[in-house]
């Protein structure tokens, strides 16, 4: 056990699956130079198993489901705001070919996906495309927050038989954590980690807002207030169980989703726990999300798109109202 | 791999089986008991017949939505095939594809795409597969004259290019997209002079000349095993029916002349490899009457066993998503 | 006024707008043959105004934004499955632009998707992705499931200044109803239509749906249960304040989405009502959307994942137990 | 338009312009004062001014994510440009967009996209509206030879190539797409060879020498406003810095070598043109430095004008997204 980065633990995941099975490979943009942080080292181990691609989205991402069906295991790395280009291989390939096909192949196949935002980065490179894809049958979707969480997931996502989306949330990249150096850890898709315990309120984040909820409920605890924070983890497939049985026992939610509010993973938490957890609630459901509005670049604008600590701090409150 | 008579033979069989399943589909959906949509591949079963009977059993292949004619070309099972089109249990795809989405990974059928050029990046991974595990297998995509204009079909010639992949970009130029000329759209000439934007082979051939298509694969093929790199292949053909069955009761206009269409028809592929196997004494008129007969039997046959297969069972809708499932919602 | 279909309501429409405003014109593939119907008869009456494009969708829907950005009124014609394939052009160009650029630029589009599903047509020609258009700002989303609202709709998407998706029901193309001739009667975006008054339940209904719903009404008016079916019309804007109402009459909510389940607008709506309305809610708020799977080729399966007149009365029948 | 000496000297000041502009923008990113990301074009100002210098203000053009360049080029406001980079309420957008994001409609720069090669399709679509208006304006879509392996790229030359459109396609061919030399992922030794596949002339230049890329433009704009269509021009030119700001503290292995970046200083444009202007006796080394002075007097101007400017207010945030605005979520 030691700190480790969560750009280390992803490329200390990406290492260890490289070496235990060498059908894995890994496609991106200038990946070799190790420019991203994650693929740093991987080029000199692994040399023509790490593939610098032209400027063809739509076409290396669609070559790693051609190289799956035949029995290798790529992982291709990019930043989600270049989701669209792709986006016909990622829907019309990844996510639907095993079931049209009637099961005949598997697609084991990561995809990840940096996320950039909150850092006056514009409206092309902040994307939060996750609620999307969860609206697209077919895909997996992680989305770590913590370096053991960022580790342990990818590693299942690279043994998983079929398509995941890996989001990782760069504004995490360089926060430290215990990384177990166990290369059998990984971390089961579906199981949500209850990250503090807590007995008013339960609050659900997903991605990077995990941190400012944290410090919010430590904050609060001094007023009195318990907050439980629950990270799913993996948004498809989705725990609602540990979600639901937290909401039995506070009464109260608030969900905490980076992306835009519209059809969010709030939303959708928010609608599941409102029907099967309506008997539980004691306050409306409150949602903090990005508003429905592109990031602006200006640093006087970008931070009123995005949940803070201000914002989710409002929310708890009001469920307490 | 077949040679000689037995590979001409087999040829005029596929042409036939297809033309045959084809002629069958169109009849399924006139009577309604075909629902969907079906595109078929009449008058261009040279294309793919020639091209295919140049590849290995474990050799791959991708296709589009005029989705009959690749499979069976392949070598695939015309039973699963049709059991597939009425949506049956016992169908490629348990029924869960239909007409544009035949599969068979078994003999290297990757599957048809409905999404115009979206198999082109597909095929070009498993040629990329198939190097990285040094096997010597090679890809071969079929893809329209209409799919030539897409993005993908450019970003998937140029990075075959760059990583000398064994592919053949195989494109069934029959001249339309739906009801526009490829004149219209495509601003060279022939689809075929492109391959100078990707260093690489351009071949035009005729596609209603099933030695000749076949020939021009093997030259393909040849470069593709032997790390050369892709090859884009153009086959100049024609379809005789509508776009997809049933479309031309809607149409407004015509879109293309009896003229055309008739000297097309003169041009068929089947009559002209039957007349190149006589004229070559490679076979009799029994003999291709006889591989007529086979083949209406084994459409028969096929028609049979789809329409006596079951239907997929209500727990069907729930496998096959995912390979490691989850609860689905 | 007479009974015309709805796709004939939508060629009235693309006619008179053109008729009015020669710089609106229409793209799309193989539209000059009419062969899908709405565009029949337009290119002899608008001749160069009617284009028949290649198969490059990503291409020709950014050349709309291009246009429209120095004064053109582009109409766009495709099916939703097609979407994927353009993904960049809608989301980086059509929606994001004239935010990016502080604006500067107005961007009068108009982008028609067909949606095809419920005919047996697979999944690649089957998408329903008008809720992830909806977690994307900057677009306007039109859904109507009339021949009037059609009508209606589709000439104040054309006068609209911003690019509208406007999602078009293939399942309702032959549908009759009444449509006004007067070219001046366009139906506002934001505004709610109860298409049917009721006391119990409230039934919100998104396209093609709400024909099911209608029938599931009328049927359970028998039982001595009135059901209240609202069509929002448009989802982006929301006339949330039309839905809450109901809410607050009937204090239950079914919502219906043909789009599969997570992250749907289903979704959206029942966060909405469960937050705002959360004082109002006598019973959990039931979804009926399509199964978070692909849609299944055979006639065996098909029926299964979509929403039906069954599943609608049941979901009604949960939130009166 | 310019012409004669004006054009030279015009010439002149607009790639010094660009220049000061972004050893500016340079400082402001190693001292944290400008946020988010910044790509500079230092090295490449023949290129976009050799080009601009060509077009009327009417006439369009479209960038990439190598920002300043193009619209300084165009005849844009440093002083806006600058505000905008700093995210002042005084900034082209508004702060809106920030360096790759730069736009102003009033003299045709349709903007600049940050998503690669996202741009192409934007500009085949302002050169349909011009022509569809019935004006002879033309575009310029600048991109680079890593946008050149987009589908995008494909899918807009050839539409303007089978309309006619008036575009030129001018690909700004630095060698480099980050890391990644064009020489690995272009199969082609040029990128202007692929004009063959949209049948257009394909035309190769010397991008350090603004005359050049002048001259080359002028042809390819007098063809496009004949209604002759489209031309590919590709400019050789080098990037002198990392790809964007401060990329090269993260680098693990250089891939380019020192030697090759000292050859392309030695051919540094505004040297070049410097060079030029004086063997030519067009200008005097005086009128030279006064050009040059004049400009750092500009970038200062214009940085003390965005140091001083406002930011935007929280309401602003509420504005733009719609012209006719709903309810914000
Ligand atoms: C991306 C996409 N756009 C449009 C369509 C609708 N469509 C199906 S087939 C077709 C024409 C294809 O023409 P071509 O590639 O020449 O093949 P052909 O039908 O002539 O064999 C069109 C427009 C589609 N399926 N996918
Ligand atoms: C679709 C997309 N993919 C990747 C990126 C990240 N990216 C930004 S610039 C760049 C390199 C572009 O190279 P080139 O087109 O040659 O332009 P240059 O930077 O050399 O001027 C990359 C990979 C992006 N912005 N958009
Ligand atoms: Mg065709
Ligand atoms: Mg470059």
């Amino acid at each position: 056990m030691g700190e480790i980065t969560y750009s280390d633990a992803l490329n200390h995941a990406l290492k260890e699956e490289m070496r235990r099975d060498e059908k894995v490979f890994l496609m991106g943009e200038s990946i070799r130079g190790g420019i991203y942080g994650v693929t740093g080292g991987l080029s000199q181990e692994f040399d023509k198993r790490v593939i610098d691609t032209p400027l063809s989205e739509n076409g290396f991402m669609g070559a790693a489901v051609g190289a799956a069906a035949v029995g290798m295991r790529p992982i291709v790395q990019s930043l989600a705001s270049f989701a669209w280009v792709a986006m016909d291989q990622l829907v019309s390939q990844a996510a639907k070919m095993r079931f049209m096909f009637g099961g005949q192949v598997n697609l084991p196949i990561v995809y990840r996906w940096g996320l950039l935002y909150g850092n006056n980065i514009a409206a092309h490179h902040a994307d939060r495309p996750y609620p999307m894809f969860m609206n697209m049958p077919g895909l997996k979707i992680a989305i770590p927050s913590t370096p053991a969480d960022a580790k342990g997931l990818l590693k299942t996502a690279i043994r998983d038989n079929d398509p995941v989306m890996f989001f990782e949330d760069n504004n995490l990249a360089g926060s430290r954590g215990e990384v177990s150096e166990d290369p059998e850890i990984c971390i089961p898709f579906g199981k949500a980690e209850v990250k503090r315990e807590g007995a008013d309120v339960t609050v659900v984040t997903i991605a990077g807002t995990l941190r400012p909820a944290l410090a919010v409920a430590d904050e609060l605890e001094s007023d009195g207030i318990s907050v439980e924070v629950i990270d799913p983890r993996t948004i498809v497939p989705l725990d609602t169980k540990t979600i639901l049985d937290s909401v039995e026992k506070t009464g109260r939610l608030v969900v905490v989703d980076p992306a835009h509010r519209s059809c969010s993973v709030a939303s959708e938490i928010s609608s599941i726990v409102s029907q099967e957890g309506f008997w539980s609630l004691q306050a409306p459901i409150q949602r903090v999300t990005s508003l429905d509005c592109h990031f602006p670049f200006s640093p006087a604008l970008e931070h009123l798109v995005y949940p803070n600590e201000d914002k989710i701090a409002d929310a708890i409150n009001l469920t307490l109202e | 791999m077949p040679e000689g008579k037995e590979l001409y033979m087999l040829m005029l069989r596929r042409m036939m089986l297809i033309r045959k399943f084809d002629e069958t589909v169109k009849d399924l959906v006139q009577s309604a008991e075909l629902v969907g949509m079906a595109h078929c591949y009449i008058g261009e079963e040279a294309v793919a017949v020639g091209a295919c009977t140049a590849l290995r059993d474990e050799d791959y292949i991708t296709g589009n939505h005029r989705s009959h004619g690749h499979p069976i070309s392949k070598g695939g099972d015309v039973r699963r095939a049709m059991a597939e089109l009425l949506g049956k249990a016992t169908g490629y795809c348990k029924g869960k594809g239909g007409s544009m989405h035949l599969a068979d990974f078994d003999i290297g059928i990757l599957g048809e795409s409905g999404i115009v050029a979206s198999a082109l990046p597909v095929a070009v991974g498993a040629a990329m597969g198939s190097k990285m595990q040094n096997t010597d297998r090679v890809v071969i995509s079929f893809f329209g004259d209409g799919a030539s204009n897409q993005g993908a079909c450019h970003e998937a010639m140029n990075l075959a290019s760059i990583w000398k992949l064994p592919v053949i970009f195989l494109c069934e130029n029959n001249q339309y997209a739906v009801t526009t000329s490829f004149k219209e759209t495509v601003s060279t000439e022939n689809v075929s002079d492109r391959a100078t934007a990707y260093n690489m082979p351009g071949v035009l051939v005729d596609g209603q000349d099933v030695m000749a298509m076949h020939e021009a694969t093997v030259h393909a093929v040849q470069r593709a095993r032997a790390g050369e790199g892709p090859t884009l292949l153009e086959a100049k053909t024609y379809r005789y029916e509508d776009h997809s069955e049933g479309l031309n009761r809607i149409l407004r206009e015509p879109y293309r002349t009896e003229e055309e269409i008739e000297f097309w028809r003169q041009r068929d592929p089947i009559d002209i490899h039957s007349k190149w196997l006589l004229e070559n004494d490679v076979a009799s008129q029994e003999e291709i009457d006889k591989v007529q007969n086979d083949v209406y039997e084994a459409i028969g046959d096929a028609l049979q066993f789809a329409r006596e297969s079951p239907y997929p069972d209500e727990a069907d809708l729930f496998t096959d998503l995912f390979a490691d499932p989850i609860p689905l919602r």
